[in-house]
């Protein structure tokens, strides 16, 4: 592939989304099966172009476009294996959700916005991906803010736009105190751009701000609460937001920031994983409690995405890969979990599980699909994500943090327990509550939920192809790592 | 000397404020506005005193008094209890304020560096405003223009509620 | 200095004067269509005259001018350097779009030859007071256009409308009373009152306590002109009961032009910012960041709202320029720029609103997005970037103004600032919860979009707003750096260049 | 290296035959038997083929980092693909007729053969991350063969996927601990010391627990009786009886022999025989309470598996080889009997002892093969069971400490106990009416039961072949176990003390039930009652029936508690914090400061002066 091909590659897959979702509008003045139809395929090439750049990264060669602005916020794109990782997870997630929109919000209205904010989502979610200098990375951030912020508000009641403020102020404080902890290490390294200032220790204080930041993005433990409430949007919006995309930012952020550049002082390594299990059995134990369908996955959710903090900051290969796996596998069968949620409440109207019973003899495909999805996030081992998460305990074992990895296995049955209460209420148990006859109606949801249900088979058990990927990385990733590991004596 | 007039103009627009008849503070008004123009003429500042007295005593006094009799409204204003006292205290700290800071600042104000060309002094007032201020000059009809368009515009609701167009 | 080009800046001054003099002549004639046409077209040159002079300062350097009038000398001097070029530009592009805004909005107030000709005579004074060079023009020409100003804001003729009114022209004379004081106080110093010669005068005089009295003073006076927090207090009574395109015009760019710019021309130029003077302007805008901010979150009122989120904006303005650090200049200056642009897009929004709906209370206006698509966007891009979102031209002027206040280690300050910018988005977002974004009521059904000037007015400032966003380096390079070295050398500015 | 691949065929094969099962139509039901028992067939023939290979190695690069997918073949796991193929054979025959019109037929084979892939893939694996791989893949074949019971089988489902589930996760979280000390993750060739650090002694106990919690030992056992009611009887007797067994003891057996060292009574050695005995006594009490013959069979077994660890655990060659050689039994016989009430089941319907009674003329053959595979279970003299027992009894005594031994005799007099009251309540009991026309069940289903009949006693009577071809062979590696191996030689001499006591202790058996029979008016199913009102007893009944012990049930309780305390006193103050306090006091501020600005000029102006007289003071005291 030769440098041109990666250059234009690179700048494509940001702009195809972007300059798409621009065009939805005029689609839409076609007719709306045109929007809907131009809106999965711009998705579509975008995760087409992603993977387009897997040959040249797989190599372990990385690709650095930049084009310099004025004082040092010069626009910097960095083609590597944890970026293209990272935006096919994102972009094949995010056409599959496209795809079961297409059926899910026919009959709603302003759709034209719905549309050109989910791609806006994508395109903005891409450029946060590749973008290597902090204050694009940032505006790319508050992109996905905004669309967030339309989207979670889709039903415009007036509750739920209360819900859609608060989501977006919460994730506004948090950038914007990201942005200061950003403007603490330009302060000392005067450069935004992240390819110069690899392996430099950064101030304590900037670390706080920055995590701050993350933690809002991503939803930890203290500004988590934004994402449960988040539930009230359209289900394909959570989806989007919970597996695909939105909660994704916080951590590849944290990859990109804390481990492929800056080194933190050495308190921090112990500190964060304490927080971040604090937070994930605080929400699996939320999770055992709650009773709308939506805020219990969107809990655990906030649980998983725990785990991925916890690879990430043991600072050691396998639980780095145990993360970036994590990203893939999570993002493929929470989409699952919450899209069969939406056929269920598509069909039933129904979001509490206590009135909902017995629906595996109408909706059986639904119902197995959910079961398949709920076990890859268990971690149960021919599914994907049980070597995402098999590997990010032995990270954490490796680190010498064996409670908090143990803590990391009771969270995990009581993931087993709340996913399996949840699937006994809606699926098993006895039929007699619902009166209304349910069938599965559109077969483009149910293909979509089957294709996240399989792949998440698929990923467990051929799971070396996508660990090629993840490898590359990681050795990136630890390439300064590992004299400073050899210090930690590992 | 001066000090006598300084404190004539001090009570008497304190009276100005403080009266509840409009008539009797219109009046006082324009007394204080003469005392000013008698400390200008005094402190060798000529033109300041001729148009003091000729426009701010002489013309606005009247058209005060007149627009208050044309419109019959006796009654005073009577303001709430609080902001008399609260004027009356706050009056008194700013001039023991001003009498102390002033004392420092006049001790210490550097004399007139002589010899800059538009003193007034050596040349006329004409050729001062024309030949040195002639930008304020051009801000002058700007602000003529303004009053007048100014009032024209608050002035036509009658010409429009009659007609009603 | 090159003479003769005298007449190319004295335009700026003369050429709304003239218009805004045969304005009523032609009102006699045509009640509507030439009164429109003139202005736009008038607005309209000036917006473009700007920009082409400030191309060529930009090459050469400062414009001052003395020329002559029927054989006598005539010492007029207007000097254009960047910082005044900007505000020029400014003020165009904003009038620009209120003249365009108004020719629907003043329909129903009648007598728009009126209306025009008080507006333009009030760009006038702004103008002259931008282009200026001496501390009594300045006040002269802050005179001229309070004077039109208070016209135009008592312009609805309704009760509130006049008792809002003769409370600013209360205000501000005592303000006006203030600032003449200052400058009796520095002329009597240096016997003069040219930038240059003051600036020379106060050098030589070396009379510490009586400039820091005088600046003072200004900053009371100017203050109160630029709503900073203790001196605010006209700025929400004036504007509800203002007309849309006015309140627009006023907290637009009055406030800036009358307020900041003396306050910042003086300070930084002539009396050079010492550690004194920044400190306070620097609590100054802190205080009224998050006064104005809090404040505003209460409030039902739109245009209310919006009159505190000015104040809560001008106090960024004044802690950028605070900083006294070319970046922080920087900052302060582009946020004028934006300011200015998204607050007036703001006001034109209400304005439609208002017309369309015939009420400012937030909790009466239901989802309008559904009838008047286009003022919801043009509202939401406007609230964004105020905020500081990202993709819009907010966020570049508050960024700039955070690093300068990191760099210059007053890390509370930043920390205040950026929870300041949060608060702004929350009571955008409850405008936007409230006037757009929620479910349609019934009432307004038949609401109609604005009329097509006015979503013109708004659609080119909302466009303005993503184009400044998205091309800030020219913007920065052109317009701003110029303005900034100027600010940012001082008082030293002034001794190589204008002392003739 | 043929047989390297051949390791790969024997987990893939079975996986293949489970996909083309599952894609027959479920109307085919012929075609869909006749292929799964030819499966099972080309199974069987790769079982012995694998036996008869002594060792192969196969590694592929797999996942980076030293997770690779090696497998390595030797004596043990090769003795327990043949163990689980024969069975496999054993059971698809036997399903036959069992499973004819069960409506998920289809499901139950698919899960079959997929438990047989992973049972191969979990026992050949040389490296960690892919044993744990197969090893919690058969939490999911698992949870499925137990949901496609009857209606309610998706609770009993639940509890053993979240019991089995939790085990297996303090499998990993001690194969972490170990890789930590260790730094490979391929299986350790040499065996870490458990005392040597307090690390590894927590793996240690972790890893056992995982081996344990499979074969279903005391705390983790609450699932196996009631799947035992909701299972279908053949995944009770294929799935739960053979293979959680053999998994659980191969994993516990390589525990004590590759990766650690257990010395004998060493403080690990101590605890697992503590464990054992408590695990006999306690499932063997309950056993005899029991008047459904399922569950009482589910709680015996549960008390072999106490035998096992007392054997394995006293780290002495005559005990590991008596544990292991119980396991072989163990399957044969307990097998047999699941098959036989399977049998019984399938004709009468049911198997609770007060609806069955005098089925010895209807049902001879099962009778018999009953009788037989109970009888080898107490350990009578000429049967297997007694071989295996006596060793694990030497091996208790070898250790020095009696209090084991008393624990196994009581355990065998239980069982006697419990055997002949099943016995002589199914087959001696009154004529019911209803079962008056029941005949034998078909030869498909008596078939497998009488084959694990024969190979029980011949396990029995030529037990130096079992014990010479299976047993041995796994000491070979193992240094200080074969000099004083003479293990065949006082197989069946019956005149040694320890032999006696147990011959007793069975007769003491008989004797309770005999008490007991007689007291309760000769009826042979409440035959128990008198023990279960002895008066220490009596309680621990009760608080056994009220689920006390049930360590899932308390556990639910447990996490429900947590959670309630996480939700309400973390979540919603958190949200609280946000929507309350921020949001209110901003809005305070704000009603305090519109306050200040109420319209009046006189307050303006004055907070202008103030403003004014307050920077001209900064302005001179900062210059």
């Amino acid at each position: 592939m030769t440098k041109k091909m990666n250059e234009s590659f690179a700048s494509l897959v940001i702009l195809v989304p972007i300059i798409g979702a621009f065009t939805i509008p005029l689609f839409a003045k076609i007719s709306p099966r045109m929007r809907v139809l131009a809106a999965t395929i711009i998705a579509f090439s975008t995760s087409l172009l992603a993977m387009s750049l897997i040959p040249f990264v797989i190599g372990g060669n990385e690709f650095i476009l930049r084009k310099p602005l004025i004082l040092g916020f010069d626009f910097v794109l960095i083609v590597d294996a944890l970026s293209v990782f990272m935006s096919i997870a994102a972009s094949f997630i995010g056409a599959l959700i496209v795809l079961y929109s297409a059926g899910y919000i026919s009959h709603d209205e302003n759709q034209t916005e719905y549309y050109f904010m989910v791609l806006l989502f994508i395109g903005s979610m891409m450029g946060l991906v590749y973008s290597a200098n902090l204050i694009f990375m940032y505006i790319f951030w508050e992109i996905t803010a905004i669309c967030s912020w339309r989207l979670i508000g889709f039903y415009r009641l007036k509750e739920f736009v209360v819900k859609a403020n608060k989501a977006f102020l919460i994730t506004f404080l948090g950038a914007v105190v990201m942005l200061l902890g950003f403007i603490l290490i330009y302060n000392q390294t005067n450069s935004f751009d992240l390819t110069t200032m690899r392996g430099t220790m950064v101030p304590g204080m900037a670390v706080l701000l920055i995590l701050i930041g993350m933690f809002s993005k991503s939803a930890t433990l203290p500004l988590h609460t934004w994402l449960p409430d988040a539930g009230i949007a359209p289900s394909t919006v959570t989806s989007l937001l919970h597996a695909a995309v939105l909660v994704k930012i916080g951590v590849y952020a944290y990859a990109r920031i804390f481990c492929w550049t800056f080194q933190m002082p050495d308190t921090w390594y112990q500190v964060i994983p304490v927080i971040v299990i604090i937070s994930s059995l605080v929400a699996a134990g939320a999770a055992l409690v709650e009773n709308d369908l939506k805020r219990i996955l969107a809990y655990s959710t906030v649980s998983q995405i725990g785990y991925i903090f916890l690879g990430l900051s043991t600072m050691n290969p396998i639980g780095i890969a145990g993360a970036i796996l994590f990203l893939l596998m999570h993002g493929l069968a929470k989409g699952g979990l919450f899209l069969c949620a939406g056929i269920v409440e598509h069909n039933t109207h129904k979001r509490d599980i206590r009135e909902l019973g017995g629906l595996i003899k109408t909706m059986p495909i639904t119902a197995i699909c959910f079961l398949l999805c709920a076990l890859s996030v268990i971690g149960i081992p021919p599914f994907g994500g049980f070597f995402s998460k098999f590997m990010v305990i032995m990270g954490a074992v490796k680190a010498g943090q064996f409670w908090i990895a143990g803590l990391g296995l009771f969270i995990a049955v009581l993931t087993a327990v709340y996913l399996f209460r949840v699937f006994n209420m809606v699926f098993l148990g006895d039929y007699s509550k619902l009166d209304i006859d349910i069938k599965e109606k559109t077969k483009s949801m149910l293909f979509v939920v089957i294709v996240l249900a399989g792949c998440s088979l698929l990923a467990g058990i051929f799971v070396n192809y996508p660990m090629k990927l993840v490898n590359v990385a990681t050795s990136e990733i630890t390439r300064w790592l590992t004299p400073w590991l050899a210090a930690q004596h590992y | 000397m001066n000090i006598f007039l300084l404190c004539g103009l001090v009570c008497f627009s304190a009276l100005a404020i403080t009266m509840h008849n409009l008539l009797k503070s219109a009046i006082c008004l324009g007394v204080a506005s003469i005392f000013l123009a008698v400390l200008f003429f005094r402190m060798g500042a000529p033109y300041a005193g001729v148009f003091e007295v000729s426009i701010v005593a002489g013309l606005i006094t009247v058209l005060f008094i007149t627009t208050i009799v044309l419109t019959k409204r006796e009654g005073g204003v009577k303001e709430r209890k609080l902001t008399n006292i609260f004027f009356l205290l706050f009056f008194i700290i700013f001039i023991m304020i001003d009498f102390f800071v002033m004392k420092g600042f006049i001790g210490n104000l550097p004399n007139m560096p002589v010899g800059s060309p538009n003193l007034a002094e050596n040349n006329n007032f004409s050729k001062v405003l024309w030949q040195y201020r002639t930008l304020d000059l051009v801000g002058q009809i700007c602000a003529i223009f303004a009053g007048v368009f100014s009032v024209l515009a608050l002035f036509r609701a009658d010409k429009k509620e009659n007609n009603n167009e | 200095m090159t003479n003769g080009e005298g007449e190319l800046l004295f335009v700026f001054i003369v050429l709304p004067l003239v218009v805004a003099g045969i304005m009523p002549l032609i009102g006699k004639l045509s009640k509507k269509v030439v009164p429109d046409i003139l202005t736009n077209l008038t607005t309209f040159f000036l917006l473009a005259y700007s920009i082409i002079v400030g191309k060529q300062i930009i090459f050469s350097g400062i414009y001052t001018t003395k020329f002559s009038w029927f054989g006598e000398p005539m010492n007029i001097s207007l000097t254009l350097d960047g910082f005044s070029l900007l505000m020029l530009v400014t003020i165009s592009i904003v009038s620009f779009c209120v003249t365009l805004f108004s020719i629907d909005y003043m329909e129903h107030y009648g007598h728009k030859a009126n209306y025009y000709s008080l507006l333009l005579i009030m760009i006038a004074g702004m103008n002259g007071l931008v282009l200026s060079t001496d501390l009594f023009s300045i006040y002269v020409f802050l005179e001229v256009a309070a004077i039109a100003s208070y016209g135009l804001v008592a312009y609805g003729l309704g009760h509130n409308e006049l008792e809002a009114s003769f409370k600013y022209l209360m205000l501000s004379a005592v303000a006006s009373g203030f600032i003449v004081l200052g400058i009796s106080i520095i002329f009597a110093c240096t016997g003069s009152l040219t930038f240059s010669e003051v600036a020379i005068g106060i050098h030589l005089v070396n009379a510490k306590y009586l400039v820091g009295f005088c600046a003072a003073l200004f900053l009371m006076g100017f203050g109160l002109k630029a709503a900073l927090v203790p001196f605010h207090a006209w700025l929400p009574d004036a504007h509800p009961s203002a007309p849309a395109p006015i309140s627009a015009m006023l907290s637009g760019v009055l406030i800036k032009v009358s307020g900041a710019y003396a306050i910042i021309r003086i300070f930084l130029n002539v009396f050079g910012l010492t550690y004194a003077l920044s400190t306070v302007l620097m609590y100054l805008g802190l205080i009224s960041i998050f006064v104005g901010a809090i404040i505003a979150i209460g409030q039902n009122d739109m245009k209310r709202m919006l009159a505190y989120s000015s104040i809560s904006q001008i106090g960024y303005i004044f802690i950028g320029i605070g900083t006294g650090s070319p970046l922080g200049i920087l900052g302060g200056l582009f946020h004028i720029l934006n300011h200015a642009v998204f607050k007036s897009l703001l006001f034109l929004n209400s304005g439609a609103i208002e017309q369309a709906t015939g009420t400012r209370e937030l909790d009466k206006m239901g989802g309008l997005a559904k009838q008047m698509p286009l003022t919801a966007t043009t509202n939401a891009i406007g609230s964004l970037s105020v905020a500081g979102i990202p993709p819009f031209n907010g966020f570049w002027s508050k960024l700039l103004i955070i690093i300068a206040l990191v760099q210059t280690q007053h890390y509370a300050f930043a920390v205040l600032a950026v929870l300041g910018s949060v608060i702004t988005l929350w009571y955008y977002l409850i405008i936007q919860r409230n006037a757009f974004f929620g479910k349609p009521e019934e009432i307004w059904k038949n609401v109609k979009e604005a009329p097509f000037w006015m979503s013109c007015a708004t659609v080119i400032l909302a466009l303005l707003c993503i184009v400044i966003g998205v091309t800030f380096p020219f913007v920065i390079k052109t317009f701003l750096v110029p303005a900034t070295d100027i600010l940012a050398s001082g008082v030293s500015y002034l001794y190589n260049f204008l002392g003739y | 290296m043929a047989s390297s691949t051949t390791l790969l065929i024997s987990i893939l094969l079975p996986a293949v035959f489970a996909v083309i099962v599952f894609l027959i139509p479920s109307k085919l039901r012929a075609l869909r038997n006749a292929f799964s028992l030819i499966g099972a067939a080309i199974v069987l023939c790769l079982g012995f083929y694998l036996f008869g290979v002594k060792n192969a190695e196969l590694n592929i690069p797999w996942l980076g980092m030293d997770i690779n997918f090696d497998l390595r073949l030797y004596h043990l796991n090769s003795l327990i693909i043949m163990a689980v193929s024969v069975f496999l054979f054993l059971i698809t025959i036997y399903s036959f007729v069992k499973m004819k019109e069960h409506p998920r037929a289809r499901e139950y084979y698919t899960y079959l053969f997929l438990t047989v892939a992973f049972v191969n893939g979990a026992v050949l694996a040389n490296n960690f991350v892919l044993m744990v791989f197969f090893w919690e893949s058969l939490l999911v074949t698992l949870y499925g063969l137990i949901a496609i019971g009857n209606k309610e089988a998706y609770k009993t489902a639940l509890k053993s996927f979240i019991l089995v589930g939790f085990c297996d996760f303090c499998m990993i979280l001690g194969i972490g601990i170990l890789w930590y000390l260790t730094g490979s993750l391929n299986m350790p060739l040499a065996p870490l010391d458990p005392s040597s650090s307090g690390l590894a002694a927590v793996s240690c106990v972790l890893m056992l627990i995982g081996a344990l919690g499979k074969a279903g030992v005391m705390p983790f056992h609450t699932w196996i009786p009631d799947a035992s009611k909701d299972a279908p009887v053949t995944v009770m007797a294929f799935i739960i009886t053979v293979i959680d067994k053999m998994l659980g003891i191969y994993l516990f057996v390589r525990i004590s022999l590759d990766f650690f060292v257990i010395g004998m009574n060493s403080a690990l050695s101590m605890f697992l025989m503590i464990l054992g005995a408590l695990t006999i006594i306690f499932a063997l009490f309950m056993t005899f309470v029991q008047n459904n013959l399922k569950r009482m069979l589910a709680y015996q077994s549960i008390g072999e598996v106490g035998y096992m660890i007392l054997g394995i655990g006293s780290a002495t060659p005559v005990g590991i080889a008596g544990g292991i050689f119980y396991m072989l039994n163990q399957t044969l016989f307990k097998g047999g009997l699941f098959l036989s009430a399977g049998s019984i089941e399938h004709r009468t319907g049911t198997t609770d002892f007060d609806k069955l009674g005098g089925l010895r003329n209807k049902m001879p053959l099962t009778m018999i093969c009953f009788v037989i595979c109970a009888v080898a279970c107490c350990g009578l003299w000429p049967f297997n069971g007694f071989v295996s027992e006596e060793m694990v009894m030497h091996g208790a005594k070898e250790t020095g400490y009696i209090i084991f031994m008393i624990a196994a005799w009581i355990g065998t007099a239980l069982t006697a106990a419990s055997m002949l009251k099943a016995a002589h309540s199914i087959f001696w009991g009154k004529e019911n009416k209803e079962l008056s026309k029941i005949k034998e069940s078909e030869l498909l289903i008596t078939l497998p039961i009488i084959v694990l009949a024969l190979l029980c006693i011949v396990f029995g009577v030529h037990n130096y072949l079992p014990i010479v071809m299976f047993v041995e062979p796994i000491f070979y590696g193992y240094t200080g176990f074969l000099e004083h191996s003479g293990f065949t030689a006082h197989a069946l001499n019956f005149f040694n003390p320890v032999a006696i006591t147990s011959f007793v202790c069975i007769l003491l058996g008989v004797i309770v039930y005999l008490y007991g029979w007689s007291k309760n008016s000769k009826n042979a199913a409440s035959s128990s009652e008198s023990v279960r009102s002895f008066p220490v007893l009596k309680n621990i009944y009760n608080l056994a029936e009220a689920k006390i012990f049930d360590i899932y049930d308390q556990g639910l309780k447990f996490l429900k508690v947590l959670g309630y305390i996480l939700y309400y006193g973390v979540d919603r103050v958190i949200d609280f914090m946000y929507e309350k306090i921020i949001a209110g006091t901003v809005r305070v501020v704000g009603a305090i400061l519109r306050f200040a600005h109420n319209g009046y000029y006189a307050n303006y102006l004055a907070w202008c002066i103030g403003g004014l007289i307050i920077i001209v003071a900064v302005i001179s005291l900062l210059s």
